[in-house]
C-alpha cells in the first residue's frame, strides 16, 4: 500500500508535466525571431523581450490590457456584490417573486448569449451606452452562474444563525453584511475569481459595442495579430504570454482564502 | 420587569393547515417554565413566535407586559439560547457576545463593561479572543447563555439548548442552567423534548401535543395526576401501562374488568359519571412483589418474558394470561425467573383511570390523599 | 404576414424599463441627422468615422496618411478603427443594426451585395469626386476595378486592395523534381501532371495545394477551374446552383485530385508553401513579401517565383480576383468628406506610396507604370485585369459561397464524390437564393 | 417581521431582479418572437409562423451540427470532471509544492482563448509539437485539425487542457470542505484506498457535483469560441457545434430569425437539464 504514494507523486507531476509542455511550447514560440519554426521543442533563437518589447511599445497593446484589467474587475466586484446579494436571499429569505428569480437565473444559464447580445446592443444604443465603459460593465454586472453558486454555498448557512442574530436585534441588512458576507466568502471569491477570468476572454462584445479602440480589450489585442493572410504567432504568443500574467497574480493572491474551504454548500450543515 | 410571558389567543397556520389554535400561555415573572412534547408537536414554533422569528395568525404575545405581537425580535426584550447555539463562527467569543450589543448601538465602553461582567460570570474570561470553533461544548453553550444575557433582557428563550451535547455533559449543563435561574431570578421559557430536563428544571412544565397544552403544572402535578393519556405516557420511562377494561357498578363498588382481570373498586371518591369503558393506567413502578403488608393493592398475575438488569434497578416485560404485555419495574436481583409465573400487585392509591377521550377521570393517589382506609378486595 | 416596425421591437426593451423620457430623447435624436456636413461648396470638413480590419502595415501607413490629409484640410476629423479581420463583419452587422454606422468602411467587395440589398450604402455619386459622370469617375480607375463594386447597376464604392489570383510555385521544388523552374506551367492539364511529380509517397510534399477551410479563397481557387470550362457556380439570373453539370463536375473533380488535404499549418497553404511542403499556390500579388515574412529563408526569384493564371488546354484563360471597397454609408453624416478623402488618396503619388508601403493596389489607370509596380507579380496582375472574373454577386454570398466551400471540402477529404457534392450544393443554393 | 424579511429579501434581490429582466428575460422574448419571423439584422422581422423550426429540423447541417454538440458536450464535460476530480485528491491536501502545482494546473484557465487556439494550432500543424509527441510514442503523425475524424478529438484536447484546472480548483475547494478523516483515507495509494474514494469521498462530494455538472454542461453547450476559433467548425463542419452554428447563421448569414429558433431550441433543452438538476439538488438538501 505504501508503494502507492510515490507513485501517485509520480502520476501528478507526469500530468502536470503533460500540462505544461504545450506552455513550454508557448514559451518558445514566443520568443522566436519569426514564425518559421513550428516544432515548438527547441528554442532556435531567443527573441522573447524583443517581441514582448515590440507589443507593449506599440501602444495599443498596454492599453487593452489596462481595459481589460479595469473592466474584467469592475465586472466582477459588482456581479459579486450583485450575486452575493441575490444569492443569499434566495437561498435564506422568503420575499414575493423568489421564484420568479429563481426561474430567471435558469433561464439566463440557459439562454445563449449570442441571440441577447443584439436586443441588449440595441436596448444600449437607445440610452447611449455604446462607447462607454458603463456599456462594457452592465451587461455583464451580475450572472446566473454567480447566483446559483451563491445561493448553494447560502443553503449551508444555518438558519438559526440567522434568527439569532435577529433575536440580537440586527436588521437583515446588518445580518446580510456581518453575518453571511463573511460566512460566503470562498464563494464568494469563486464568483469573483470566474467571473473575472470569464471577463478575461470576452472577445465578442467589447467587440460590438465599443467603437473606440480606447475601450478596446485584451482578447481584441490579441485577435488583432491575425491579419487577412494568417497570423503572426511568434508576437501573438508573445502577447498571449503577457495576458496570463494578471489573472495568475490574482489566482495566487486569491488561493489561500479561495482554497480554504469552499463547501459549495457541501458537507457541512 | 414584571409579568413574564404571556401568550393569549395566539393562533398559527401554514396555509390551510392550523398548527395551533387560540392557544394560551402565562410564564410568570422569574419563572422557570419547561415546554415539553414530541417532536412535531408545534412547541419550537410557539416558542418562535414568541421570540418572533415567526409571525402570529392571529393573538398576541406579551413579554413583560409589553404586547410584542409585531415587534422586531430583537425589540421584544428577550435573550435566546438555540438548539446547536448557533454561534457566528467567523466572530470571536467576544464578538459573539458584543453582536447584539453593536447592534443597537450601544456605546463601545459600555459594551466592554458588559462583556468582562458577562464573561467573568460565565468563567469564559480566559477565551474571550476565541473562535467558537476553538471552545469545548460546554464553553459554547456558555457563549450562547452569555450572549443571551448580556443585553439583560426580560425574558429567556431557551430551545432545546442541551439536546446536542453528550450525556455527562448535559448533566452538567443542567446544573449550570438551574444555577443561573436561581441566580439570576429571571424569567425562562424552555422548550424540550427530554422528559428528564422538562421535570428537574422546569418550576412548572407545560405538556404540548399536536398543537394543545394537554396539561400545565409543576413537575409533581403532572407526574402524579397527568390529565390525559397522552401526559401519562408521554412523561416516565419506562412508559404507564394501560389496560383496557370495562366499568360495571356493583353495589358499592365498581368492578373494572379487563381480560381475566377483575378489580373492585369503592365506589367512594370515583366520579359518578364513569364510562363504561376506561384505561386502567399504572407506572411500571407501581408494579410490585405480592406481599400481604395491608396496604390496599389488587392483584396481577403474569408471566416473565424477559427481563432488562440495569444495574439499579430490573426492567421486567411481563405478559398476562391473554397475552398483553405490562412492564415493572423492580429493585435489583428481585422478582421470579424468565418464564415463570407470579403475582404482582399495584397498590389502589398508584392507579389512573382515563375515559375513552383520552382524558383522566380518576387518580388513584386523590383517595390516598383522603387519608381513608382503603378496602382491598381480590 | 404581418410586420413590426424594425428597432420596436427591440426598442421595448428599453422602453419598458427605462420609462418615456430617455426614449422620447433619443427618439427625436434620431430625426436630426440629415444635414449633410461637408458639401462640393464648403469643402471638406467635420468628423469622418471610418472602420477597416487590422493589418500592421496598413494601420502604420493609414495613419500617417490620416495626419497628412488632417494638416491639409484642417477643419477634417478622420477617426479610424482597426477591427480585428475575423470580426469585422460582425462589428458592422451590429452597427448597422442600430442604425449608427460608421461613416467610411472598408470592407470584402463579395460582402457589397448583402450590404447594398439592406440599403446601408450609398452609392456613389460622381459629384463627390468633382467630376460630372460616373463614367468620368470610373475612366479614372482600371477598365474592370468596378465589376466587383456593382450591385444592381449601381456603383457602392471604390477599389482597393485589387487582386487577380495567379500562380505562385517552389523553384527549388521545381529543381529537386526534375522540372525547370523558368519554365511554369501554363495549362491545368500541366498543373497536375507537375503536381504528380512534385508529390511524394507519403504526400508529406505536394504540387499544388489549395487554400482550404476558407470561403473566400475557395471561390477564388474554384472559379478558374469552372469557368475556364466554360461552366458557372450559380446561374444569376435563375438563381439555381449550376454545379451538377458536365463542367461542375469535372471542375470539382479536378480540385479533388490536387494536394492533401490532410497537411496542416497555422498559416494554411501559405505557410505550406512558404516552408516548400507545397511547391505551387494560387494567390495573389501580397505572396511576394507574405512568403517571406513567414519563413525568411524562402526569397522571391531565387526560392519562389509567379507566373499567369493557368488555362484549361484550348481554353480561354480566366482567372479568380477580388477587390476591397471602400463604401460609404447611406445614414453617413458626411459623405462629400468621407469621398473626398478616398479620393485624395489616390491623387498624387500617394498610390504609389500606399502600393509599397502596405502591398495594397488601388488600380487606378496607370498604376502598373508606377515605381511600386514594377515587380513581376503587379504586371502579372495587369496583364490579367482584363479577364478576371470576381464571382458572383448576391446579398447571400456568405451563405452560398459557404455552400460551395463545403461541397468542396467534402470533395477534396473524399467525403462525398463530385456528383453528390454538386448535387448538394445545388440543393443548398436553392434554399439560400429561394 | 415577515413583511421586514420580505421587504429585506427584495430589496437584496432587486439589482438581480432588474438585471436578469434586462439582459436575460426582456432579449429572451425578443428572441422567441424572432425565432417566428425572418429577420436580417435590417428592415423589418417578417412573421413566417414556423417555417425557421420547420427548416432547421429538415436541414442536415443542423442535425450534424446537433451531434457534434452532444459529442462535444460529453467529451468535454465528462473527462474533465474524472481528470479534475483524480488530480484534486491528491492536490487537495495542503502543502506548498501542491499550491505550487494547483497554480501550475490552473495556467492554462487563465489564458485567454484567442492566445490558446493560435498555441494549439501550431502544436497540431504538419510537423508540429502533437506530431513530435504522437512519432516518439510510435503512433506517428496525424492530420489532427485537418481530417475530419480527428478534429473533433483534437478539439476536446484542447478544451479539456484549458479548463480542466478550473475544475481541479473546485473539487480542491469541496474536497478540503470534507472532514479531514474522510479525506485523508480518500488518497489513491491503494486498492482499499480507492474504494474508499468510490464509497466515500464521491458521494461526500455530490453537491459540488451538481455545481459543476451543471456549470459544466450548460457552459459546453453554448461554447462556440474554441471551435470557432480553432478550426471554424471545419474540416466538412466536422467541428460546427450548434452554437456556432448559430452564430454563422446570425451574424454571418445575417439569419437572425434563424438562429433565435436555434437559440429556443437549445435553451428549452437545457432548461430541462436544469430543471432535473434543480430537481435533484432540492431533494438533496431536504
Amino acid at each position: 500500500m505504501r508503494i502507492g504514494r510515490p507513485l501517485t507523486a509520480v502520476a501528478l507531476i507526469g500530468f502536470v508535466a503533460l500540462m505544461l509542455l504545450p506552455l513550454y511550447s508557448m514559451i518558445v514560440l514566443a520568443s522566436a525571431p519569426d514564425d518559421g519554426d513550428l516544432s515548438g521543442l527547441g528554442f532556435h533563437g531567443f527573441a522573447l523581450f524583443d517581441n514582448i518589447g515590440q507589443i507593449m511599445t506599440d501602444g495599443r497593446f498596454p492599453r487593452y490590457l489596462m481595459n481589460s484589467v479595469l473592466i474584467a474587475s469592475a465586472v466582477s466586484v459588482l456581479d459579486v456584490a450583485i450575486s452575493a446579494a441575490a444569492g443569499y436571499a434566495l437561498a435564506r429569505l422568503r420575499f414575493p417573486g423568489r421564484a420568479a428569480l429563481l426561474n430567471l437565473v435558469v433561464i439566463a444559464l440557459s439562454l445563449t448569449p449570442a441571440v441577447v447580445m443584439i436586443p441588449v446592443f440595441v436596448m444600449l444604443s437607445e440610452i447611449g451606452w455604446l462607447n462607454s465603459y458603463q456599456g462594457l460593465i452592465a451587461p455583464f454586472a451580475a450572472s446566473a452562474l454567480g447566483v446559483f453558486l451563491v445561493r448553494q454555498f447560502a443553503l449551508g448557512i444555518p438558519v438559526q444563525m440567522l434568527h439569532a442574530a435577529r433575536v440580537d436585534g440586527a436588521s437583515e441588512l446588518r445580518i446580510f453584511l456581518r453575518i453571511a458576507v463573511p460566512l460566503l466568502r470562498p464563494a464568494l471569491l469563486t464568483v469573483l475569481l470566474l467571473q473575472f477570468l470569464a471577463q478575461w476572454d470576452n472577445l465578442i462584445w467589447p467587440l460590438i459595442a465599443a467603437s473606440e479602440q480606447e475601450l478596446w480589450t485584451l482578447p481584441l489585442a490579441l485577435s488583432s495579430f491575425e491579419g487577412e493572410h494568417g497570423i503572426v504567432y511568434h508576437l501573438q504568443t508573445a502577447a498571449a504570454l503577457i495576458s496570463i500574467l494578471p489573472p495568475l497574480v490574482l489566482f495566487s493572491f486569491l488561493q489561500r482564502y479561495y482554497v480554504s474551504g469552499l463547501t459549495l454548500g457541501g458537507v457541512k450543515r | 420587569m414584571t409579568d413574564g410571558i404571556r401568550v393569549e389567543q395566539v393562533t398559527k397556520r401554514y396555509g390551510n393547515q392550523v398548527l395551533f389554535a387560540d392557544i394560551d400561555l402565562h410564564v410568570q415573572d422569574g419563572e422557570f417554565l419547561v415546554i415539553v412534547g414530541p417532536s412535531g408537536c408545534g412547541k419550537s414554533t410557539l416558542m418562535r413566535i414568541v421570540a418572533g422569528i415567526e409571525p402570529v395568525s392571529s393573538g398576541r404575545v406579551t413579554v413583560g407586559g409589553r404586547d410584542v405581537t409585531h415587534a422586531h425580535p430583537g425589540d421584544r426584550g428577550i435573550g435566546m439560547v438555540f438548539q446547536d447555539y448557533a454561534l457566528y463562527p467567523h466572530l470571536s467569543v467576544e464578538g459573539n457576545l458584543a453582536f447584539g450589543l453593536r447592534a443597537h448601538h450601544v456605546p463601545k465602553d459600555v459594551i466592554r463593561q458588559r462583556i468582562a461582567d458577562t464573561g467573568e460570570a460565565l468563567g469564559l474570561t480566559d477565551q474571550l479572543k476565541k473562535r467558537p470553533g476553538q471552545l469545548s461544548g460546554g464553553q459554547r453553550q456558555r457563549v450562547a447563555l452569555g450572549r443571551a444575557m448580556i443585553r439583560e433582557p426580560a425574558a429567556y428563550l431557551m430551545d432545546e439548548p442541551l439536546s446536542n451535547l453528550d450525556a455527562a455533559l448535559r448533566v452538567q449543563m443542567r446544573a449550570e442552567l438551574i444555577e443561573f435561574h436561581r441566580r439570576t431570578k429571571g424569567t425562562v421559557l424552555y422548550v424540550t423534548h427530554d422528559q428528564v430536563e422538562a421535570m428537574t428544571m422546569g418550576d412548572r412544565v407545560a405538556v404540548l401535543n399536536e398543537g394543545e397544552f394537554a396539561q400545565i403544572g409543576t413537575p409533581t402535578d403532572i407526574y402524579e395526576r397527568p390529565a390525559t393519556v397522552f401526559v401519562a405516557t408521554f412523561l416516565g420511562s419506562p412508559r404507564m401501562n394501560l389496560l383496557g377494561a370495562t366499568v360495571r357498578p356493583f353495589e358499592e363498588e365498581v368492578e373494572l374488568t379487563s381480560g381475566e382481570l377483575t378489580w373492585r373498586l369503592p365506589r367512594k371518591g370515583l366520579p359518578a359519571d364513569l364510562p363504561e369503558s376506561v384505561r386502567i393506567g399504572f407506572r411500571p413502578e407501581s408494579v410490585h412483589m405480592r406481599v400481604d403488608d395491608g396496604t390496599p393493592a389488587y392483584p396481577l398475575a403474569a408471566t416473565v418474558s424477559y427481563r432488562e438488569n440495569l444495574g439499579n434497578e430490573s426492567i421486567l416485560h411481563l405478559r398476562d394470561s391473554t397475552g398483553r404485555a405490562i412492564v415493572a419495574r423492580l429493585p435489583p436481583r428481585t422478582g421470579p425467573r424468565d418464564g415463570e409465573p407470579a403475582t404482582f400487585q399495584v397498590p389502589l392509591a398508584d392507579l389512573h383511570l382515563f375515559g375513552p377521550d383520552g382524558r383522566a377521570c380518576w387518580h388513584g393517589i386523590e383517595l390516598a390523599a383522603d387519608g381513608q382506609p382503603l378496602p382491598w378486595s381480590a | 404576414m404581418s410586420a413590426i416596425p424594425r428597432r420596436d421591437l427591440l426598442r421595448g426593451a428599453a422602453l419598458l424599463t427605462l420609462g418615456g423620457a430617455v426614449s422620447q430623447l433619443t427618439l427625436t435624436g434620431c430625426g436630426s441627422d440629415d444635414q449633410p456636413v461637408g458639401s462640393s461648396k464648403a469643402g471638406p470638413q467635420g468628423q469622418v468615422v471610418v472602420w477597416m480590419h487590422e493589418e500592421p502595415a496598413n494601420t502604420k501607413y493609414f495613419n500617417a496618411k490620416i495626419a497628412e490629409y488632417q494638416k491639409k484640410y484642417p477643419k477634417v476629423t478622420i477617426k479610424p478603427l482597426y477591427v480585428p479581420i475575423a470580426n469585422l463583419d460582425t462589428k458592422l452587422s451590429t452597427a448597422f443594426t442600430t442604425g449608427a454606422p460608421p461613416d467610411l468602411i472598408k470592407v470584402g467587395a463579395w460582402t457589397l451585395a448583402e450590404r447594398a440589398s439592406k440599403g446601408q450604402l450609398a452609392p456613389l455619386a460622381p459629384a463627390d469626386f468633382g467630376v460630372g459622370s460616373l463614367d468620368q469617375l470610373k475612366s479614372r480607375f482600371e477598365a474592370n476595378a468596378f465589376a466587383a463594386l456593382t450591385y444592381e447597376n449601381q456603383i457602392y464604392g471604390t477599389p482597393i486592395d485589387f487582386n487577380s489570383v495567379h500562380l505562385w510555385y517552389r523553384r527549388d521544388r521545381f529543381e529537386q523534381a526534375g522540372l525547370d523552374p523558368d519554365k511554369p506551367p501554363t495549362t491545368w492539364e500541366q498543373i497536375a501532371e507537375f503536381s504528380q511529380k512534385l508529390t511524394n509517397a507519403d504526400a508529406s510534399k505536394v504540387g499544388l495545394q489549395w487554400q482550404l477551410a476558407d470561403n473566400i479563397w475557395a471561390m477564388l481557387n474554384f472559379i478558374p477551374l469552372i469557368h475556364g470550362l466554360g461552366g458557372q457556380i450559380i446561374d444569376e439570373s435563375s438563381r439555381r446552383g449550376m454545379l451538377n453539370t458536365p463542367e461542375g463536375i469535372k471542375a470539382l473533380e479536378y480540385y479533388g485530385s490536387l494536394g492533401n488535404p490532410k497537411l496542416s499549418d497555422p498559416v494554411g497553404a501559405f505557410g505550406l508553401f512558404a516552408k516548400g511542403t507545397s511547391a505551387m499556390l494560387m494567390s495573389g500579388r501580397f505572396t511576394s513579401s507574405l512568403i517571406p515574412a513567414i519563413n525568411p529563408e524562402a526569397k522571391l526569384g531565387k526560392t519562389f517565383d509567379s507566373a499567369i493564371v493557368p488555362s484549361w488546354e484550348g481554353k480561354e484563360k480566366v482567372a479568380a480576383g477580388y477587390s476591397w471597397g471602400w463604401m460609404v454609408a447611406k445614414k453617413a453624416k458626411n459623405p462629400f468628406t468621407a469621398w473626398h478623402f478616398i479620393n485624395w488618396l489616390t491623387e498624387g503619388d500617394n498610390v504609389d506610396q500606399q502600393l509599397s508601403a502596405t502591398g495594397l493596389v488601388t488600380p487606378t489607370a496607370g498604376w502598373q507604370k508606377l515605381a511600386s509596380a514594377s515587380d513581376k507579380a503587379s504586371q502579372q496582375l495587369e496583364e490579367q485585369i482584363p479577364y478576371t472574373d470576381f464571382g458572383p454577386v448576391l446579398p447571400q454570398w456568405t451563405e452560398t459561397i459557404k455552400a460551395l466551400l463545403d461541397s468542396l471540402e467534402s470533395v477534396i477529404h473524399k467525403k462525398q464524390d463530385a456528383k453528390t457534392a454538386a448535387t448538394a450544393f445545388d440543393d443548398a443554393v436553392g434554399r439560400i437564393l429561394k | 417581521m415577515s413583511t421586514v424579511e420580505a421587504r429585506a429579501g427584495a430589496g437584496l434581490a432587486a439589482p438581480a431582479i432588474v438585471y436578469f429582466v434586462l439582459f436575460w428575460a426582456l432579449p429572451a422574448l425578443a428572441a422567441l418572437y424572432l425565432s417566428f419571423t425572418s429577420y436580417d439584422l435590417s428592415g423589418t422581422p417578417q412573421w413566417v409562423g414556423l417555417d425557421n423550426y420547420r427548416q432547421m429540423v429538415t436541414s442536415d447541417e443542423f442535425w450534424s451540427s446537433a451531434w457534434v454538440t452532444l459529442l462535444y458536450t460529453v467529451f468535454a464535460v465528462g473527462p474533465t470532471i474524472v481528470i479534475a476530480l483524480v488530480v484534486a485528491v491528491p492536490l487537495a491536501k495542503p502543502g506548498r509544492f501542491r499550491a505550487w502545482l494547483r497554480g501550475l494546473i490552473f495556467i492554462p484557465a487563465v489564458m485567454p482563448l484567442v492566445g490558446a487556439t493560435v498555441l494549439w494550432q501550431v502544436i497540431y500543424s504538419t510537423g508540429g509539437l502533437a506530431d513530435t509527441i504522437a512519432q516518439a510514442a510510435g503512433v506517428g503523425a496525424r492530420p489532427w485539425l485537418t481530417d475530419s475524424d480527428y478534429a473533433i478529438w483534437a478539439l476536446l484536447v484542447m478544451v479539456i487542457w484549458k479548463y480542466v484546472g478550473l475544475y481541479v480548483i473546485i473539487f480542491v475547494a469541496g474536497l478540503q470542505a470534507l472532514p479531514a478523516n474522510v479525506f485523508e483515507a480518500a488518497a489513491i495509494d491503494g486498492a482499499r484506498t480507492l474504494r474508499t474514494f468510490f464509497l466515500v469521498t464521491v458521494p461526500l462530494l455530490r453537491r459540488t457535483f451538481t455545481f459543476v455538472i451543471v456549470v459544466a454542461v450548460t457552459g459546453a453547450m453554448q461554447s462556440f469560441v474554441p471551435a470557432y476559433l480553432l478550426t471554424k467548425g471545419g474540416p466538412v463542419n466536422a467541428t460546427q457545434v450548434l452554437p456556432l452554428y448559430l452564430y454563422n447563421n446570425a451574424f454571418s448569414y445575417s439569419r437572425f430569425g434563424y438562429a433565435s429558433a436555434i437559440a429556443i431550441v437549445l435553451l428549452v433543452v437545457l432548461l430541462i437539464f436544469a430543471f432535473t438538476q434543480f430537481t435533484l439538488v432540492r431533494s438533496d438538501e431536504e
